[in-house]
């Protein structure tokens, strides 16, 4: 019965970065609120009526108190924003390389994809030591991806993508929770996010029932949804190859001017879905759009296929 | 106030009406917005000032007409600010 | 009509009897002048309420208009500019009429201040019949979202070939009705108030003239003439030279 | 002294007349106040229901008392919609506002008095829209009603719930209005702007929030409406919406509305802690000037509720610096309070032991509010119980008992009785205490990873959750008792004596309760506010009354 945790396990890097700033604010949290509480109670008892204790001139007005009281907060407060905004930032940026793994979030589960082909449902294994980015989506409300034991969370908004990584640090099982209310079972949306050994994640990954990878996956879909017919090689229609496009800037064609935009995943998406907003320079606006026709898991995959063809050389 | 004072500010409401309205037509590229907003900004303190008697009211009158213009700037201003600043890092959702 | 000079017991018994023909003052406050000051204060503090709820309305647009420039300005182009213009001159002369009735109630010009009265509602009730017109003409586009929207034939190449969003291009139009009917409620209100005010001042209700409720309305009108204003270039003019 | 009193007494006071008609019709600002008391103290009782039944459910970690997690998610969205904009709201300012700021100012009445009795009939209206709810299906979107949930997925009344917070708006906006046309143009002779009573400033502040905030989140929740009615796009992703702009238009107003809540908190705590010092209040300016501050900034930080929503990484950086600029003005508010206890001649009677109690709470929750608008603790505690701890202690601990404090000094005002001093004390440190039982936990439940909202939970959050559903049993006896007595204290005789607590403002000049027209002879003022000295409270001691000269009976 007493042994209830009071404190979250560290399993990220970043969640040990997370705890020294927790544990840097609870020291002032407690120290001016065990401040203010001595200062209230010595003055009471001090001061309470019927003491024999100097009364005069009580202080009406003190400018210094009023400086130092002004000044002290606006310096811790502008320590915690600056020393807060840069693991802030950390927590977004994800490292080169990382691990690709995406997430579908609907009513009430999670979809999770590795890039190697493997899909769970409200279940997320990872290797230790390894930087995982989540691409993420929801195909109804939003719902927010929590881990806590990672300091981690992003909401999870329909019609665009977002994005978390971290890094885990110990092999374990942890807690992953939606945290934004998505409707009835919003408390059932949760499942286990398992940190293995590289070497069992490997095992993991290739246990029987692995389907294809999800490149793999989405080079079917590529040629299912017709993609390939005019991207790989067709002599009828001019199509921008897709090889070597993924992390690269793009030339774009805007009216009379080309400007680059850089061919992350969501360029690629809105190509799919709304292939005309962003034409390449020197091609047609001919593809129809997908929107509609495509569900995103399909389009996540494709994406993946895309992004496995990105490393290599484009062949002319 | 006397009465050619107030016919006075319709006609220039009028002739800054046209002015929108043919601004509008004008090739101006990216001023268009700029212009078009200029322009009812200054009709609008126009009618403050003369129809609703601003110039001759309270101070305090002023300050609250201000207000209300200041706070709605606040609210598009720093919404504004999330919307535009969003494509910046190229890192999805931020 | 009736000559009688009134009020005190027409109103609530108990209250101070005025001098004849000066306003009442009501029990909280001192003088006349405090009492003045207050209704114009309170005036002008609902108008900057009313800016900040007409605000969320702008917030949106901007927000939308910012990040789907091409959609708001093909959707724009269903705009009825020549009516919206003349709908302009027709408010901003409603405005002059109000102000011409303040100016006569201050006068205590009786005939004046009943005939710029009912000029302002002739034109407010002109400009909800040219916005109806307007309406019906969009109605017949199938241009009301939730009701009968179809994209015209002549946007759908377009948005097609540039790939444009067709929920944005809806979206100018929710925001449109949204606005341009918040502005039309207003001033049905602001109609009804001046017709009250124009039937007590014909009624010699007001002890006093009623220069301060003349007034106070006028600021209400006044606004809702502002509100356009700004609508009018937001919503009509967004790119009527291409 | 007692011959005064009796004369008093024998005067029409403004609770002579005793009709339903008197109190439907009425526009006296006090009969009006006592109206919105008896309102929200309903809903007080209602809300505070919702909570004890989810926090029993929550006492284990499978739904068992509720049977289903829909029942389950309209009662915390019940408890959020009733509390926040039936009660928070509306509580000091409708309540000790009304009954307080034209006494306080030295006037008759508010400048429109009709418009004032309307605005608690608009209340009426859409609370009544609210029971409505309660009683014939809920409403499960919780009170934050996040599009596209309940614009495109929710299936209950989400509709008659946007019209009863968009009525109630305007109920908020009017009487914010009323205030600051009192304030600013019907203040008595001699009551200039820095004799004013920092509850006035406080409500001053206040009702700014409430004119330039409401409006937005009636036009967003109208938005909403739209939507969901005509199923077009206004935030729907489906359909060409962003479901982020409606965040942005509905924090716009509802962080502000956090000051709105606490902020007549503050002032309150400001009048009780010199009177029962019995001394001036410390840096009298800094603390009137921080009010207007904090109504300004926070209408710059509300971004900071939307971190992790998908807001662009630089919009979070400017929100996550301007909330640390509002903690500067709360700073300056609880040191100076703190420093009026020094040298001060202190008693710790009930409305004082209120107001300390606030001002601790108020400190922690500020302090961890200052955490959640740190970036990377954000992300890891949002949308947790961390987050509920903390706005509870605002609300709760800030707000609530600050009402409560505010009830307890000004009842002999209102009702001309006093209470039951020992039952008094005794409530005041079973609130506390009950209270921290019960959101103390929530902290570290919240930095444990529990998410808000949830029906259940993993089981190792139990024995935390089970103490604070233990401090809420605690915290419901504290809430209940004080109307149980104060209500008993209407059995005696009006004994109280125009001025109990021997404190200065205009408000304890005239008898209690107060004639028709708050004072026999227009006040005048000629001294600063509270003008108390210490000394003068020992030597009126040493007399022997053994009360400090009060004329408190026991």
């Amino acid at each position: 019965m007493w042994n209830f945790p009071l404190f979250p396990d560290q399993a990220s890097i970043s969640a040990r970065q997370v705890d020294a700033l927790y544990f840097f604010e609870l020291c002032m949290a407690a120290f001016f609120t065990i401040l203010i509480f001595i200062l209230i109670v010595s003055f009471a008892v001090r001061y309470r009526r019927g003491t024999q204790v100097d009364r005069s001139h009580p202080p009406v007005v003190s400018r210094w108190m009023e400086v130092i009281w002004i000044g002290v907060p606006l310096f811790l407060g502008l320590t915690m924003f600056t020393w807060g905004a840069i693991l802030y930032v950390r927590d977004y940026e994800p490292p080169p390389g990382a691990l690709e793994v995406y997430v579908v979030g609907k009513q009430w589960m999670w979809y999770v994809q590795h890039a190697e082909g493997r899909a769970e449902i409200n279940e997320l294994h990872v290797p230790l030591g390894q930087a995982i980015k989540l691409t993420m989506t929801s195909q109804d409300v939003i719902h927010s991806f929590y881990i806590p034991a990672f300091r981690v969370k992003q909401d999870v908004v329909p019609g665009r993508y977002t994005s978390l990584w971290f890094a885990p640090m110990k092999v374990g099982r942890y807690h992953l929770f939606c945290a934004e209310y998505c409707g009835t079972n919003h408390s059932g949306m949760v499942g286990w996010v398992s940190v293995m050994e590289p070497v069992e994640f490997q095992q993991w990954l290739s246990q029987a029932g692995t389907g294809p990878s999800v490149a793999e996956q989405g080079e079917r879909l590529f040629v299912q949804y017709h993609c390939a017919g005019c991207h790989q090689g067709s002599q009828i229609v001019h199509a921008p190859r897709l090889e070597g496009v993924y992390g690269r800037p793009v030339p774009i064609q805007q009216g009379n001017e080309v400007h680059f935009t850089l061919a992350d995943e969501r360029y690629l998406r809105d190509s799919v879905l709304e292939p005309k907003r962003e034409v390449v320079a020197g091609y047609q606006p001919l593809m129809p759009s997908f929107k509609d026709q495509i569900s995103e898991q399909d389009l996540l995959k494709i994406i993946a296929y895309i992004k496995s063809i990105g490393a290599k050389e484009a062949t002319r | 106030m006397p009465v050619w004072t107030l016919v006075r500010i319709f006609i220039i409401l009028l002739v800054l009406l046209f002015a929108t309205v043919g601004g509008a037509y004008l090739p101006l590229g990216p001023l268009h917005f700029p212009v078009a907003m200029t322009i009812a900004v200054a009709k609008a303190v126009l009618i403050v000032l003369f129809f609703m008697h601003l110039l001759y009211s309270h101070r305090l009158m002023m300050v609250v007409s201000v207000a209300g213009f200041l706070w709605l700037a606040i609210m598009v201003a720093l919404t504004l600010s999330d919307y535009q600043s969003r494509d910046w890092l190229k890192i999805p959702g931020k | 009509m009736t000559m009688e000079p009134v009020t005190a017991d027409r109103r609530s018994a108990g209250k101070p009897i005025a001098a004849e023909d000066e306003p009442i003052l009501e029990v909280q406050f001192d003088d006349l002048e405090q009492q003045h000051e207050a209704s114009m204060l309170g005036m002008w503090l609902f108008l900057a309420t009313e800016v900040l709820f007409f605000g969320g309305l702008i917030t949106s647009y901007a927000v939308y208009r910012s990040t789907s420039p091409r959609e708001v300005a093909l959707a724009s182009h269903h705009m009825k500019v020549g009516l919206g213009c003349l709908n302009t001159v027709i408010l901003l002369g409603s405005s002059l009429t109000m102000a011409l009735a303040v100016r006569a109630s201050q006068l205590r010009a009786h005939r004046d201040l009943l005939w710029w009265l009912g000029g302002t509602m002739v034109l407010g009730t002109l400009f909800l019949g040219v916005k109806a017109i307007e309406y019906t003409a969009e109605y017949q586009e199938n241009l009301v979202p939730g009701w009968n929207f179809q994209i015209p034939e002549e946007n759908r190449a377009t948005i097609e070939q540039e790939q444009l969003n067709p929920g944005r291009f809806q979206m100018f139009f929710v925001l449109y009705f949204f606005m341009t009917g918040l502005h039309a409620i207003h001033l049905i209100i602001g109609i009804a108030l001046v017709g009250v005010m124009a039937y007590l001042s014909w009624r010699r209700w007001f002890s006093g003239g009623g220069a301060t409720q003349i007034e106070v309305t006028g600021l209400y009108w006044h606004f809702i003439d502002i509100v356009w204003v700004f609508l009018y270039p937001l919503l009509y003019l967004i790119d009527v030279h291409s | 002294m007692s011959a005064v009193a009796v004369e008093f007494q024998e005067r029409e006071d403004y609770l002579q007349e005793y009709t339903l008609k008197s109190w439907l019709l009425t526009t006296d600002h006090k009969r009006i106040g006592l109206l919105y008391m008896a309102t929200i103290t309903l809903f007080f009782f209602i809300g505070g229901a919702t909570a004890t039944v989810m926090r029993l459910e929550l006492m284990t970690p499978q739904g068992d008392v509720l049977y289903s997690p829909d029942a389950y998610n309209r009662l915390f969205t019940m408890h959020g919609v009733v509390m926040i904009f039936f009660f928070l709201v509306p509580s000091i300012p409708a309540v000790l506002g009304n009954f307080l700021i034209p006494i306080m100012i030295g006037a008759r009445d508010l400048a429109f008095p009709i418009l004032n009795l309307l605005s608690w009939y608009i209340l009426m209206i859409g609370g009544a829209i609210a029971l409505w709810i309660l009683i014939f299906g809920g409403i499960d979107t919780g009170w934050t009603f996040y599009t596209p949930f309940s614009t495109m997925f929710s299936n209950t009344m989400v509709v008659p719930a946007a019209a009863a917070v968009f009525i109630t708006g305007f109920s908020s906006i009017l009487t914010g209005l009323n205030f600051i046309v009192t304030i600013h143009t019907m203040r008595a002779p001699g009551m200039t702007w820095f004799r004013l009573p920092l509850f006035v400033w406080a409500i001053y502040a206040t009702s700014l929030i409430q004119v330039l905030a409401t409006p937005v989140v009636a036009i967003a929740i109208a938005l909403v409406a739209v939507e969901r009615v005509l199923r077009v796009g206004v935030f729907d992703p489906a359909l060409g919406g962003d479901p982020i702009l409606f965040q942005h238009l509905f924090w716009f107003y509802s962080h502000p509305v956090v000051y709105i809540m606490v902020l007549p908190g503050m002032g309150v705590v400001a009048e009780i802690v010199p009177c029962f010092s019995r001394r001036p209040i410390f840096g009298y300016r800094f603390i009137a000037f921080s009010s207007i501050a904090i109504a300004v900034l926070g209408f710059l930080v509300w971004g900071h509720h939307m971190f992790v929503s998908g807001q662009s990484m630089y919009a979070g950086m400017i929100f996550s610096m301007l909330s640390y600029l509002i903690a500067i003005p709360s700073a300056i508010k609880v040191f100076n309070w703190t420093a009026t206890l020094y040298k001060g001649s202190v008693r710790l009677d009930t409305p004082m032991l209120y107001a300390l109690g606030f001002i601790g709470l108020f400190t922690l929750g500020g302090l961890t509010g200052l955490m959640l608008a740190s970036l990377a603790i954000d992300v890891h505690v949002h949308d947790t119980y961390f987050v509920v701890a903390h706005f509870h202690y605002i609300m709760v601990g800030g707000a609530v008992m600050a009402y409560l404090g505010g009830i307890h000094f000004w009842w002999p005002k209102m009702s001309g009785r006093m209470y039951n001093e020992l039952l008094g004390k005794l409530s005041a440190l079973i609130v506390f205490i009950g209270f921290n039982l019960t959101f103390f936990p929530q902290f570290v439940l919240g930095y444990l990873g529990m998410p808000r909202r949830y029906y259940e939970y993993p089981p190792e959050f139990q024995v935390l959750n089970v103490m604070s559903t233990a401090g809420a049993s605690i915290l419901a006896v504290g809430y209940v008792l004080p109307l149980v007595y104060l209500l008993l204290s209407l059995r005696n005789p009006p004994d109280a004596g125009p001025n109990p607590w021997r404190a200065t403002g205009l408000e304890w000049q005239t008898t209690s309760p107060p004639p028709v027209h708050n004072f026999d002879e227009p006040p005048v003022v000629m001294e600063d506010p509270y003008a108390y000295s210490p000394e003068a409270a020992e030597a009126l001691d040493d007399n022997g009354t053994g009360d400090g000269g009060s004329t408190l009976r026991r």
